[in-house]
């Protein structure tokens, strides 16, 4: 802890010894943090670090179970966030809270109707402030009309509107391309220059030594140490996260194949108005990584749901195979997909890859009901149950997935180790194709390196992977072969040997094709 | 908590809060609970109250099993009561119509009300699979619609007979009536309850046992991961609501095959919603809402005992209720707590292996 | 400032569109002018006679205090399936107390034991996280039950019937007269349209009650109370991602309750209305026939919005009406109706080029002028079930456009949003 | 025949005034409502019931089955109770000996089987059971029990000889009702309100139409059941029995017979609401007198009620139990043994109880069949 008040201003945040146990695990350990008037303060740490549950604490959503909050140097106890609205403190949420169903106006208003009521003075005051963080909407437009980066605007506009001072921003650039960080960045040093503070939540090293004024470090609920971003090295501040040497998703030697795997022809998925997928055209090898890079919402999700069978394409083809094997899967089932070789690691693993409350033997037939072991050779249409048990043990010693038995329910493991038996499943009964969307969301550091390791270990073994990520060193790191999604069309050809994460993410972005080949 | 902890206690909780309640309300009516529950006990040894308890339990099993196959996946097939209705008439009408040597005739009554109850449902099921219409809404309409199919099945302009101020459909010859077991002054077990109790070992197998029942389970669990899982959320839609409706179409058959041998103006109603409370008493399990029917069938044949010492019948109706509502509560606040406790379980075994571990907890 | 970049996932749909209330007057003009076209044609003077309307308002009160239960509570999220039981409770409070002090008292306590029951599920889906429907089927269940043993108890003293009240006073009712006679004076002119516009609307006007009153003013108000208030925006907000509104500060377990606890008053008024119907004044056993269910169904009929609901619940008490009234003949004229509407609905689509369900439209418009061409008129057993025929049918074709609340019948826990 | 001449005379100014439904549909005006006349001759048979000696019922233990609704349902139920009492008063049966149950609604046959197994398993003997459901049961626990006696109102399907039937002809009190009605029309129009369209139901219906058109064969009738067959609710929706009654008032008819059960009361404040010193609109009650036990703001509208007499069945039987003679019961409780008839309570039919006598006497005597179906 250190010990560098000025005697004079009183620190704007103050929390000291603050503890948070969830059942099971202490997501926060007597951690302390402070931070002066009208700074940036960054809070970085590891996926899992405790970060997030630590500003839901300040933000009065989670009661901590020891420790003290000071704002402006007064004591506070907060019941709600309703009591940190009123000290001043406002929160832009990683995951947007707004609703889709409501107008601007209207998810700005909700909770702060006192302030001007919700009539056309309202109105006016919501205009203005839209019109400082550069968001072009009629405050009467629904909120699903709105792309990523107004989302976030319009989240601003509701801390603003609430007269907060201190604002937190949940990793706020988990979702932008480089781009539009730079115009976030540019937002929060004007209005740092009128007086707000900031907590600024990331991961992102580089990030955060371009925006804060002082850094804060916490891994694993514990605290680890203060920085200053002009003298701290990006080294140093990771090992203060991770807590030893980073882990490096590097590939080492091609694996590359030239047979076919699968081949995407003139894939097309309409949409209501502009199509999800247009003219997607791709073809992934045995022993290949392809990887799709692409700000979120773009056609990803999409694309891996269209391969995968969940929706349906309007037009093209999908072959799965090479030469006599080849075979149109286009308008095969999602089963029949997964049965001809297709493992899937959705992007949500715990709404679209695990039955919570069943037991882990039975989240590993999930996807293989029709397959041996877990499904009887002789008897279609019956579950071998002991043949899972025994299968999931496997998956739990091969995989490291830390749990007392498979007979405990999904939902009582942790993140990274539902995601290593997500993994375990999809390599099971030898996939000739994975196509794993985000591996690692979500998932700690240790259990990034070993998910990391088995993705290698399988694209040695033959297997074609179809990669998407929004963790750019991750794409890059991973990936033989990236190509750039915009507006539901691959828009480029990037080589992950030369490309840098910024010019990526100019390609995402549509501003710019990196300079090796644009499509 | 153990598991067995965690499926009985609920249920043991929920009736004895329901009697304690019942037992305050009966206190300020100034009746004597502990008489009540004296008669309605020794009422089972009364004429055929033991056997009639049995063969409406099996009635309430079946109805049970069918709302259950629809709770499974979470589609909430309140049109048990519809569909067990009009398959009851027209399989009445079937077997009432046709002759057909002994053993064949049962089976084509058996099967036509399978199938009347597959079609009947099969109406809700295709709106919900294709027009995403709620099938809550549409079967409580279909419900009411198949009142006034049936006052058309049954009036004599269609199959209708009328016997004095009844009208029933044609009786069915001898040869299509279910032969139970009969134990003299004690009544008759219906052969049907058999067929109940087969049908729990099939709903058993079926569920725990087979890719059907499995991708029942996940769909229920989670649509989402289900259809990631290769799971055709319109087939298990379809599927299921399909086979709710043919167990459904057995409900009213025992009575049919076993006792009345004709459906009849004023045949029974309300098993479909009693269905419901069964299978939520049962959790969906086919033990459970054994346990559920016999239970219901208890308190319905013997509450007519409480005539006998002044005290209102309506109160069992009440104990029904207070049942069902604490038995969800009681289930729900069960199932977090040892959700939590496994959770912690799980944490401290694995803390016990190896450090401490802190991942997960704020993702 | 560089221009910012965005992706659109969903393109912004912003075409002009006629305001909310001109297009409602011009589907009840065009509704109008079907039937009395159908009026006309078929003889059938019962689909546009003031006594029709007048018994559908009778008709549709119960339904539209429950409906707009049922909007309170989904609204806030949360699903009722109980409105049938709440209802059931209505009405044996709104007995109980009216017999004792008159009909105000009957709706006041009418409107509480609703509330007593919307507690209940408040308590069982909010509190202790139950499945919305399995609370709402239980409670059902426990109303029926309730109200039963209560009767017996304090009833069956004084009426010496454990299933009836003894009857009650009722409020007078009262028509605007001048606007009446005016009416009247219309319908005998005999005109096509002019006839049948001034006998609806007669209908409307004649024996009003306060209950038919507050049903007229429930809806306006449940209007302003939800859309134009900070408070219906936060209860709102609890239907649509209660996870931003505890972010915000706002208490989601109390708007919650709150919304269910209306919910519940409003399904207890609808019971109280039932009471207090001109029919017969008091409570009698099994009187509410499923009417808290109709009412759900009315709700999801209307989009989730008090317009949407009042047509909805006029439709089925309209329909329902007709055919108490007129019988299978009345009910077969609607098919004539329907196939107007048919044609008009796929001229319409035609227009706006959607081929294919403008021929679907044609094809279901030829198939319901066969059945009327055919059929000389609808069995009783079928006509008596029209009300529930005719929601099947709009549901099945409308289902897709409807919206519901997007947290509607999830449970949410405090604290454990993202 | 005065009278009817003048009621003929007001029919036909009736109908010249109606201006029928809204929109000018309804009954033609100025049709003739034709009048037939009322039978002559044909002497009043004598009741027969109650026997010359009364019979002792002191050591009888009666069991009472009641129908769903049970005592105080102001329908047949309460009829059967009143038959009790009469006994009570007039056999010496203790009150104490005497034991009711009743059912609930639509619970399966084994509970309406154990309700009278109970009965007798508590040394009830007779036992009466109230309402056609009980025919099954009674059935196959009266032939288990071949020494209990047993009667079943509305019911005469079981051939046992411990099963007495108590049936009625509704019919022709029905038919006495649509006489009173068709000659208190001015319009010459009338209506008929059936609470579920069962055969029971129908009979009533049947009969009112027969005694209605022997007066005026041009009668219009208007007919309609609140729900069909199996929705028992249209027994207990006044609301919608309002609706119904009101319709047909709309549609031009003037005196409403209704037998629908609790949803009656909503006929009746139908007709009293569309009821005016200028055109009045009647009611006519059915099973008891109505005009007794209706609300007291209707009553001025109930002009008659078809009696349906269970309680002189039930009477009759207990008093047949205890002088042990239960052949001397009619076969059928019908307008020559009071079975059935009609009431003068309000004395809103004195006018015509002479022609209605007629009727009746021309029903007895057998000069006129009613039929019990359309």
């Amino acid at each position: 802890m250190t010990d560098t008040a000025e005697p004079d201003a009183p620190y704007a945040v103050e929390l000291a010894g603050i503890t948070k146990r969830f059942p099971g695990v202490v997501a926060n350990r007597d951690i302390s943090l402070r931070v002066r008037q009208g700074e940036v303060h960054a809070l970085c740490g590891e996926n899992g670090a405790g970060k997030s549950t630590l500003m839901k604490i300040l933000y009065g959503q989670l009661r901590p179970d020891e420790g003290t909050i000071a704002v402006n140097g007064e004591p506070v106890v907060f019941r709600s966030p309703a009591d940190a609205i009123r000290v001043g403190i406002g929160m832009v949420h990683q995951h947007f809270m707004l609703a889709d169903n409501l107008t601007i106006a209207e998810n700005v208003l909700l909770g702060a109707e006192r302030r001007l009521g919700i009539g056309a003075k309202a109105k006016a005051e919501i205009a203005r402030l839209a019109a400082t963080v550069g968001l072009d909407d009629d405050p009467d437009t629904l909120v699903e009309h709105l792309g990523v980066a107004d989302r976030q605007r319009c989240e601003i506009i509701k801390v603003l509107y609430r007269g907060a001072r201190i604002v937190i921003l949940d990793e706020p650039t988990a979702v932008l391309v480089p781009q539009e960080v730079e115009d976030l960045f540019e937002t929060i040093r004007g209005m740092q220059a009128e007086g707000y503070t900031f907590l600024f939540i990331s991961h992102k090293l580089d990030e955060v030594r371009a925006i804060a004024d002082s850094i804060t470090v916490i891994r694993r609920g514990t605290y680890v140490g203060t920085a200053d971003p002009r003298e701290v090295t990006t080294r140093k501040l990771a090992e203060m996260m991770v807590g030893s040497e980073l882990p490096s998703p590097q590939t080492r030697e091609s694996t590359v194949t030239d047979r076919e795997v699968l081949r995407i022809e003139g894939l097309q998925l309409a949409g209501e108005g502009a199509p999800l997928l247009d003219g997607i055209d791709l073809v992934v090898h045995a022993g290949e990584v392809l990887g799709i890079a692409g700000v979120e919402g773009n056609g990803q999700t999409e694309l891996v749901e269209t391969i995968m069978g969940i929706r349906r394409a309007t037009a093209g083809r999908i072959v799965l195979g090479h030469g006599d094997r080849a075979r149109d899967i286009t308008k095969a089932t999602t089963l029949e997909r997964r049965e001809a070789g297709i493992g899937y690691i959705p992007e949500d693993r715990s709404r679209h890859a695990l039955l919570a409350s069943q037991p882990l033997w039975a989240n590993r037939v999930l996807g293989h009901q029709t397959r041996p072991p877990v499904a009887r050779r002789r008897l279609i249409g019956l579950i071998n149950r002991a043949a899972a048990r025994k299968d999931t043990q496997r998956i739990v010693e091969e995989f490291d997935v830390r749990t007392p038995g498979v007979d405990v329910p999904a939902a009582a493991l942790s993140g990274g180790n539902q995601q290593k038996l997500v993994i375990g499943r999809e390599l099971s009964g030898d996939p000739v194709l994975l196509i794993a969307a985000h591996p690692t969301r979500g998932v700690d550091v240790g259990a990034q390196a070993g998910i990391w390791d088995e993705l290698r270990a399988a694209r040695h073994r033959g297997l074609a992977v179809l990669l998407i990520s929004a963790d750019l060193d991750e794409l890059i790191g991973l990936s033989d072969t990236i190509k750039v999604m915009l507006r539901g069309r691959l828009v480029a050809d990037a080589d992950p040997a030369t490309v840098t994460p910024e010019q990526l993410g100019a390609a995402m972005t549509g501003a710019d094709g990196p300079e090796e080949g644009a499509a | 908590m153990s598991r067995l902890q965690t499926t009985l206690l609920p249920p043991l909780l929920a009736v004895l809060f329901a009697a304690l309640l019942c037992s305050i309300a009966l206190l300020i009516s100034g009746d004597n609970p502990g008489a009540a529950l004296a008669v309605m006990v020794t009422q089972l040894g009364a004429g055929t109250t033991a056997v009639d308890v049995i063969n409406t339990g099996a009635v309430y099993y079946i109805a049970g099993l069918a709302v259950a196959v629809g709770f499974k996946m979470k589609l909430f097939n309140i049109g048990v009561e519809g569909q067990f209705r009009i398959a009851a008439c027209v399989a009445a009408i079937v077997g009432g119509l046709l002759p057909l040597p002994p053993v064949l005739h049962v089976i084509v009554i058996l099967l036509t009300g399978m199938l009347v109850g597959m079609l009947w449902a099969l109406v809700p099921a295709l709106l919900r699979a294709y027009r995403g219409v709620s099938e809550v809404i549409s079967t409580i309409m279909l419900n009411a619609v198949a009142t006034g199919v049936i006052a058309w099945l049954i009036s004599p302009a269609a199959f209708g007979f009328v016997q004095g101020n009844n009208i029933s459909t044609p009786p069915i010859a001898p040869t299509g009536h279910f032969p139970g077991i009969d134990l003299g002054p004690s009544g008759t077990i219906f052969g049907m309850v058999f067929v109940a109790a087969l049908l729990g070992v099939g709903y058993w197998f079926l569920l725990g046992r087979t890719r059907f029942g499995f991708e029942l389970t996940a769909s229920g669990e989670s649509p989402t991961a289900a259809t990631a899982g290769g799971v055709e959320a319109r087939r298990m839609v379809l599927i299921a609501m399909l086979m709710s409706g043919a167990v459904a179409g057995l409900i009213g058959l025992p009575e049919v095959l076993g006792r009345e041998h004709a459906y009849t103006l004023v045949a029974p109603q309300g098993y479909g919603f009693t269905g419901i409370a069964i299978a939520l008493l049962g959790r969906n399990h086919p033990a459970g809402i054994a346990v559920g029917a016999l239970l219901w069938a208890f308190l319905d044949k013997s509450a007519l005992a409480l005539d006998n010492i002044g005290v209102p019948r309506e109160i069992v109706l009440i104990m029904q209720g207070v049942i069902v509502l604490s038995v969800v509560v009681a289930y729900e606040i069960v199932r977090r707590y040892a959700m939590a406790a496994e959770q912690r379980r799980v944490a401290a075994e694995l803390r016990a292996q190896q450090q401490p571990v802190a991942e997960g907890a704020a993702t | 400032m560089t221009a910012p970049a965005t992706s659109r996932p969903v393109p912004a749909a912003r075409a002009r569109r006629l305001p909310g209330w001109a297009t409602s007057m011009l589907v009840v003009l065009v509704g109008l002018v079907v039937l009395s076209i159908t009026a006309t044609l078929t003889g059938q003077l019962q689909l546009t006679s003031a006594g029709t309307a007048q018994a559908a308002v009778q008709l549709l009160l119960p339904i539209l205090f429950a409906g707009l239960g049922g909007l309170w509570a989904e609204r806030a999220g949360v699903i009722n399936l109980g409105l049938e039981g709440m209802m059931i409770l209505g009405t044996w409070g709104a007995a109980w107390a009216g017999y004792q002090w008159g009909p105000w008292a009957a709706l006041a306590a009418g409107a509480v034991f609703g509330a007593l029951g919307g507690l209940l599920h408040a308590v069982a889906t909010v509190t202790f996280g139950v499945n919305h429907i399995v609370s709402g089927v239980a409670i059902t269940l426990l109303g029926a039950g309730v109200t039963k043993y209560l009767s017996t108890l304090l009833f069956l003293p004084v009426s010496a019937n454990p299933r009836q009240s003894p009857p009650l006073r009722g409020f007078d009712s009262f028509s605007i007269t001048p606007l009446t006679d005016v009416l009247d004076a219309l319908v005998r002119a005999n005109l096509v349209f002019v006839t049948d516009v001034a006998g609806i609307l007669q209908g409307l006007l004649t024996g009003l009650t306060p209950t038919v009153l507050l049903g007229a003013l429930a809806v306006p108000v449940t209007y302003l109370l939800l859309w134009r208030t900070a408070f219906g925006l936060r209860l709102r907000s609890c239907g649509e991602n209660p996870v931003a509104a505890e972010s915000l500060g706002v208490s989601v377990y109390m708007y919650k309750y709150i919304a269910v606890i209306v919910s519940g008053g409003l399904a207890g008024l609808g019971g109280a209305a039932l009471v207090l119907n001109p029919g017969q004044l008091g409570y009698l056993e099994g009187q509410t026939g499923g009417r808290g269910y109709i009412g759900l169904a009315a709700m999801i009929f209307g989009n989730w919005r008090p317009g949407g609901l009042l047509a909805g619940s006029a439709l089925f008490g309209y329909v329902d009406a007709l055919q108490l009234r007129a019988g299978g003949d009345a009910v077969h004229a609607l098919l004539y109706a329907g196939t107007i509407l048919a044609v008009l609905v796929a001229v319409l689509w035609f227009a706006q080029r959607y081929w294919l369900a403008a021929v679907w439209a044609l094809v279901a418009g030829l198939v319901v002028y066969l059945v009327y061409f055919f059929v000389d008129t609808i069995p009783s057993q079928f006509a008596a079930f029209a009300p529930q025929i005719v929601t099947l049918l709009v549901l099945a074709v409308a289902s897709q456009r409807l919206r519901p609340p997007a947290a509607d019948g999830l449970e949410y826990r405090r604290g454990e949003g993202d | 025949m005065a009278a009817a001449l003048l009621a003929g005379a007001l029919v036909m100014t009736g109908c010249a005034r109606d201006t029928g439904a809204a929109g000018g549909g309804g009954s033609a005006g100025g049709e003739a409502c034709a009048t037939g006349t009322a039978p002559s001759g044909g002497a009043a048979a004598a009741p027969t019931s109650a026997a010359a000696t009364k019979p002792d019922a002191s050591s009888l233990k009666v069991g009472v089955a009641y129908d769903i609704g049970g005592r105080g349902d102001q329908s047949f139920n309460d009829s059967a109770y009143a038959g009790i009492e009469k006994a009570v008063a007039d056999f010496g049966l203790a009150e104490a000996n005497v034991k009711e149950l009743t059912a609930a609604p639509n619970e399966p046959e084994d509970a309406a089987a154990t309700r009278l197994r109970q009965l007798a398993a508590d040394g009830y003997n007779p036992i009466i059971a109230v309402g056609f459901k009980y025919a099954t049961p009674l059935a196959k626990v009266a032939a288990e029990l071949p020494n209990t006696q047993f009667a079943i109102v509305d019911d005469n399907s079981i051939d046992l000889p411990n099963v007495t039937s108590l049936v009625f002809a509704e019919e022709q009190g029905s038919f006495l009702v649509g006489v009173a009605a068709a000659l208190k029309s001015k319009a010459c129009h009338i209506g008929f309100v059936g609470g579920v369209d069962v055969p029971l139901i129908q009979k009533f219906e049947a009969g009112y139409t027969q005694g209605a058109k022997a007066v005026a064969p041009n009668i219009k009738i208007e007919s309609k059941y609140i729900t069909p067959a199996g929705d028992f609710t249209g027994f207990q929706d006044p609301q919608k029995g309002n609706v119904v009654a009101t319709g047909e008032l709309d549609a031009g008819a003037d005196v409403i017979y209704h037998a629908a059960g609790a949803s009656g009361a909503g006929v009746f404040s139908a007709v009293k609401a569309k009821s005016t010193p200028d055109s009045p609109k009647y009611a006519i009650g059915v099973d008891s007198d109505q005009y007794l036990t209706a609300d007291p703001a209707v009553r001025d509208v109930i002009i008659t009620s078809m009696l349906k007499r269970v309680d002189v069945a039930v009477y009759d039987f207990i008093g047949a139990v205890a002088s042990n003679n239960l052949g001397a019961l009619p076969k059928i409780f019908d307008l020559k043994v009071d079975g059935v008839g009609y009431s003068t309570t309000g004395g809103q039919v004195d006018d015509i109880v002479a022609q209605l006598d007629a009727y009746k006497n021309a029903i007895i005597n057998g000069s006129i069949t009613v039929q019990s179906t359309k």
